[in-house]
């Protein structure tokens, strides 16, 4: 596949260091590792830490939501391989202020271990507490009573949103963290894919499928999903992701829901408006609110196409954690 | 058999030859079963490590801290899975060597015993979960109870590369749990876990090495 | 190509129809015409109306740039084609404040006749004073002596960004159009295509281009461009798009630019970075200060791969107005 | 010949039909020379059209009004450059028709060349461009010329449609000059302008019905 980069070796070093020189006043690289960014601002003492990160390939996240009222640094790793434990360690202990720091990662068998060794070195060498709250909230990736294996995908939006306000908001680490997590217990995602995408350094396409096909439940790095099956109408897709999520996590009428419908890479925005279309459909006639939508592509996998549609039930805390302004490169909320 | 660290070295570095032949069959593992990534992943890290043996450990004469800086040099320029499971393997590997001035037999059987159990404790997964587990596992046991009664370790690690082989191979029949596959269920029937192969080549590479290092 | 849709015949209407659903707040559809959106917020009596519209399939332009500090309406065409004059006239009359409306719209043939005959009715049929700004930014549609037969591309989003902020602060309809048409003036574009779109009616790939082709200067809806050439590393694109750019309009050492780096649907925000890198290296070794930067897909072609780069010069004036602040769905700005 | 209602409504149901066919190739011809969906708009045009004539104009019997009705439909479905480019030519066609009950050889002349001066007039282009005027001004020239002498339309317009097949043939030959393909210099050689295809067809429409109309 043809991409505008230069050498397929270094395309995380130049997309980060163009990423500081586009938002400069946003963020900033660190000197000790330059797989890590924090924000650019000064933040407040006795403020807990948001650190988010993972593998690259999912531009704008995760980089594009270090910035006021969400995370404080991010660890880059190379195209969807977890960040190794230095650059999460280099961060932590740069966006520490004495009240330790929250982890945010999506649930992957290397983010648990490189985060995991990051959080005990933290806590040995230099003596930050460290909470961590893995994101799990892809529902094609595991049945509901292995809940912990699955996969975090879109959703981890607004699990950073919630932990990013609560720490803006002054809570304390356990509290940012309980917050982190029941956002994450609130949230729930349904994917589906169309088209693969590649990496810079092979060029070939990370799964197959037909002209016709879809597959339902892929993964955010062209893991297999669920099904494979003839592409249906928008509405039809929309309506199978919804099923699969409300099944899961049962929202009833009078309840308020944050609704995200997120492109994976190639999908347009206009097919975006479309499905976000037949989800509002399908939660008014149930009676649900939606409290506030977000339609873009907000979490990608390279230039995959396919979509996601993540729904995270609000209660009165998260509601309002999730109208908290941010002011990140990739995502600014009044 | 005895073991130097120029010897030590030229198993690193036939690793790193190595996984450059083998990177586009490990990715294509890897797009069956999980991201597609392992073949880039590995290349990535063994390329780092190998910068490390041309600079910094050019003139290195101890194994211990040959093994140790391999391992966290991998680490770092990976992250991943594997990151953390390889570098724990070179890392726990390493005390083996620690304080030796000789690498013999007895060195070279424990450096492999505990670089398996490294990385076992670090992934948790278990044999039949469709990891590299499956291949380093087994050779490890063989390697302990065929050492124990011959105490000749190429002897013993020619068998366990075989039980290495056969374990990897039984990937294929199993279903992933683990990483990134774990939800494929029926559809990850058929193919090798792409760790499972690595690990294997691995192993391979050191028995190759040390093999040609005595017919020298 | 595979899309996530219903209906092709019926894409637009759905997309609006999702998109004023997922954006209660912001926009609000018109009741007289369901190809005119507003903004949803009362806005001040003696206000300067700012209409932006076009064809479809450049989303999140332009139903994305109507709110605070931006457009106060918009008009909606089929994909790749202007909007006809009725909804334009809405819009104009649902936002005209007794003071006029500016139009804000690419230079092209339909574009320049729907609303110009929209600007005949507004004033015939309802009195309203109409100015109009046509964008030429995209420098490989002309040569420089045929300047107002260029084509405008992702430069219009400097332009209604200026208008935007004149307009809300107070400005009288002749100097929005002032501002407006100096954005215009001291903006330029260059893009550059990798892969084509598909329209949802034919299915068919808007152009042709070999696996290690790239085509400069092509068109915002597939149009053929100034040359096919071997893809060239990332740098080397940059180089030859600023190249372009700066020969049109020298800027000096010391002089202030906004820079957008924009993706025309499924090139990758990595890539973006990776091209946005290149620009900043450009510009300051010429000593060129970048005031403000813009990377992401602002102004899309349907799937299509391939990224532009726009650069305005920035006076005093406009530089205060590319920092007013902003609030529209798809784009915020503190 | 006279022509009624009925026969006129004939003919836009028979564009209707023929834009259905000739959708993917004027798509065709737009995709080399602009942004590829003329055929599209062509069809969205006319299918408004056509629910047009099976709704308010099912029982209307004034051509003028149905003329002015067909391109205003048109023109709010479409929008595009030929929205109001072919839009203006029925309204401006129509008032040839105004006021008339029986449209005759001189009404329908009147008409199609106050439907070319509407549409040279909206659009600015000179024959040349590369536009529908390479076909729609010769055949206007032709059709006037032919009748100024025999007063015979249908004779007259069989020739208009032979000099408009000729026009949209040389758009063949020309450089783009106007509309979205004209920065495609030497590029643009070699292909018919669609909107030089899409009016040749219109008016080859038009003889075919009435000549049918005459048969009957
Ligand atoms: N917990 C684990 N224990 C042992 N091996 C594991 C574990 N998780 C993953 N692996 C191995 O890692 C391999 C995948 O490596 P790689 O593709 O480089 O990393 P990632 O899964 O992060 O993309 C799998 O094939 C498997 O053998
Ligand atoms: N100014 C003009 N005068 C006459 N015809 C024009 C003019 N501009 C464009 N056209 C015609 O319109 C055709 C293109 O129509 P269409 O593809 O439907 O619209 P768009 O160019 O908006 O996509 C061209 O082939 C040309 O014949
Ligand atoms: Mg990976
Ligand atoms: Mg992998
Ligand atoms: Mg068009
Ligand atoms: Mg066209």
């Amino acid at each position: 596949m043809k991409k505008l980069i230069n050498d397929p070796m270094r395309v995380v070093e130049e997309m980060i260091e163009g990423y500081a020189k586009a938002y400069p006043k946003h963020v900033r690289q660190l000197a000790e590792n330059d797989r890590a960014l924090i924000t650019a601002k000064e933040t407040r003492d006795g403020k807990v830490g948001v650190l988010i990160g993972g593998g690259s390939g999912h531009e704008p996240a995760f980089i594009g939501y270090v910035g006021d009222g969400m995370a404080d640094g991010v660890a880059v790793g190379n195209i969807f391989s977890s960040p190794p434990p230095d650059p999460i360690l280099e961060a932590t202990k740069a966006i520490d202020k004495g009240k330790g720091v929250i982890y945010i990662y999506g649930n992957y068998a290397g983010d648990v271990m490189n985060f995991g060794m990051a959080a005990e070195l933290a806590d040995l060498e230099s003596d930050i507490r460290v909470g961590s709250v893995l994101v799990t909230d892809d529902v094609a990736s595991a049945p509901k009573e292995e809940k912990q294996k699955r996969r975090g995908i879109a959703g981890e939006f607004f699990v950073t949103k919630a932990a990013g306000a609560a720490a803006d908001k002054g809570y304390n680490l356990a509290d940012v963290v309980r917050v982190a997590q029941k956002a994450n217990d609130y949230t729930r995602t349904m994917g589906v894919g169309l088209t693969p995408c590649s990496l810079p350094q092979t060029g070939k396409p990370s799964f197959e499928l037909a002209d016709n096909e879809m597959e339902i439940g892929l993964g955010h790095h062209g893991e297999p999903g669920l099904e494979k099956g003839d592409l249906l109408p928008a509405d039809q897709v929309v309506e199978r992701l919804m099923h699969d999520i409300l099944i899961d996590m049962p929202v009833v009428s009078g309840e308020k829901v944050a609704v995200l419908v997120n492109g994976l890479g190639s999908t347009t925005n206009m097919e975006l408006y479309i499905m976000f279309r037949r989800v509002e459909q399908i939660l008014s006639d149930k009676g649900i609110i939606i409290h506030r939508s977000y339609v873009g592509s907000y979490s990608t996998s390279l230039e995959m196409g396919g979509a996601s549609v993540t729904i995270t039930k609000l209660d009165e805390e998260l509601a309002e954690f999730i109208d908290h302004p941010a002011d990140c490169p990739m995502y600014v909320q009044i | 058999m005895k073991i130097t660290a120029a010897e030590f070295k030229a198993f690193l570095k036939n690793v790193v030859t190595m996984i450059e032949e083998q990177k586009d069959y490990l990715c294509e593992l890897d797009r069956k079963l999980g991201d597609g990534d392992h073949g880039v992943t590995m290349s990535i890290g063994w390329q780092a490590v190998n910068e490390k043996l041309d600079g910094e450990l050019k003139d290195e004469q101890d194994c211990s801290r040959i093994s140790i800086l391999a391992g966290r040099t991998f680490l770092s320029a990976v992250g991943s899975s594997v990151g953390p499971l390889y570098a724990t393997g070179f890392m726990r590997g390493a005390k083996a060597f620690q304080g030796k001035l000789e690498l013999g037999d007895q060195e070279l059987k424990d450096f492999w015993v505990a670089f398996v159990d490294g990385i076992k404790e670090r992934g948790k997964a278990e044999v039949g979960d469709k990891t590299m587990i499956d291949t380093l596992h087994p050779a490890a046991e063989s390697l302990q109870s065929n050492f124990a009664h011959t105490n000749d370790f190429v002897a013993s690690f020619t068998e366990a590369v075989k039980a290495a082989e056969l374990g990897m191979e039984s990937t294929k029949g199993l279903l992933s749990k683990r990483g990134r596959s774990s939800r494929l269920g029926e559809r990850s029937l058929g193919t090798k876990d792409p760790g499972a192969a690595s690990s294997y080549m691995i192993l391979n590479t050191f028995l190759t090495t040390i093999k040609s290092a005595q017919t020298v």
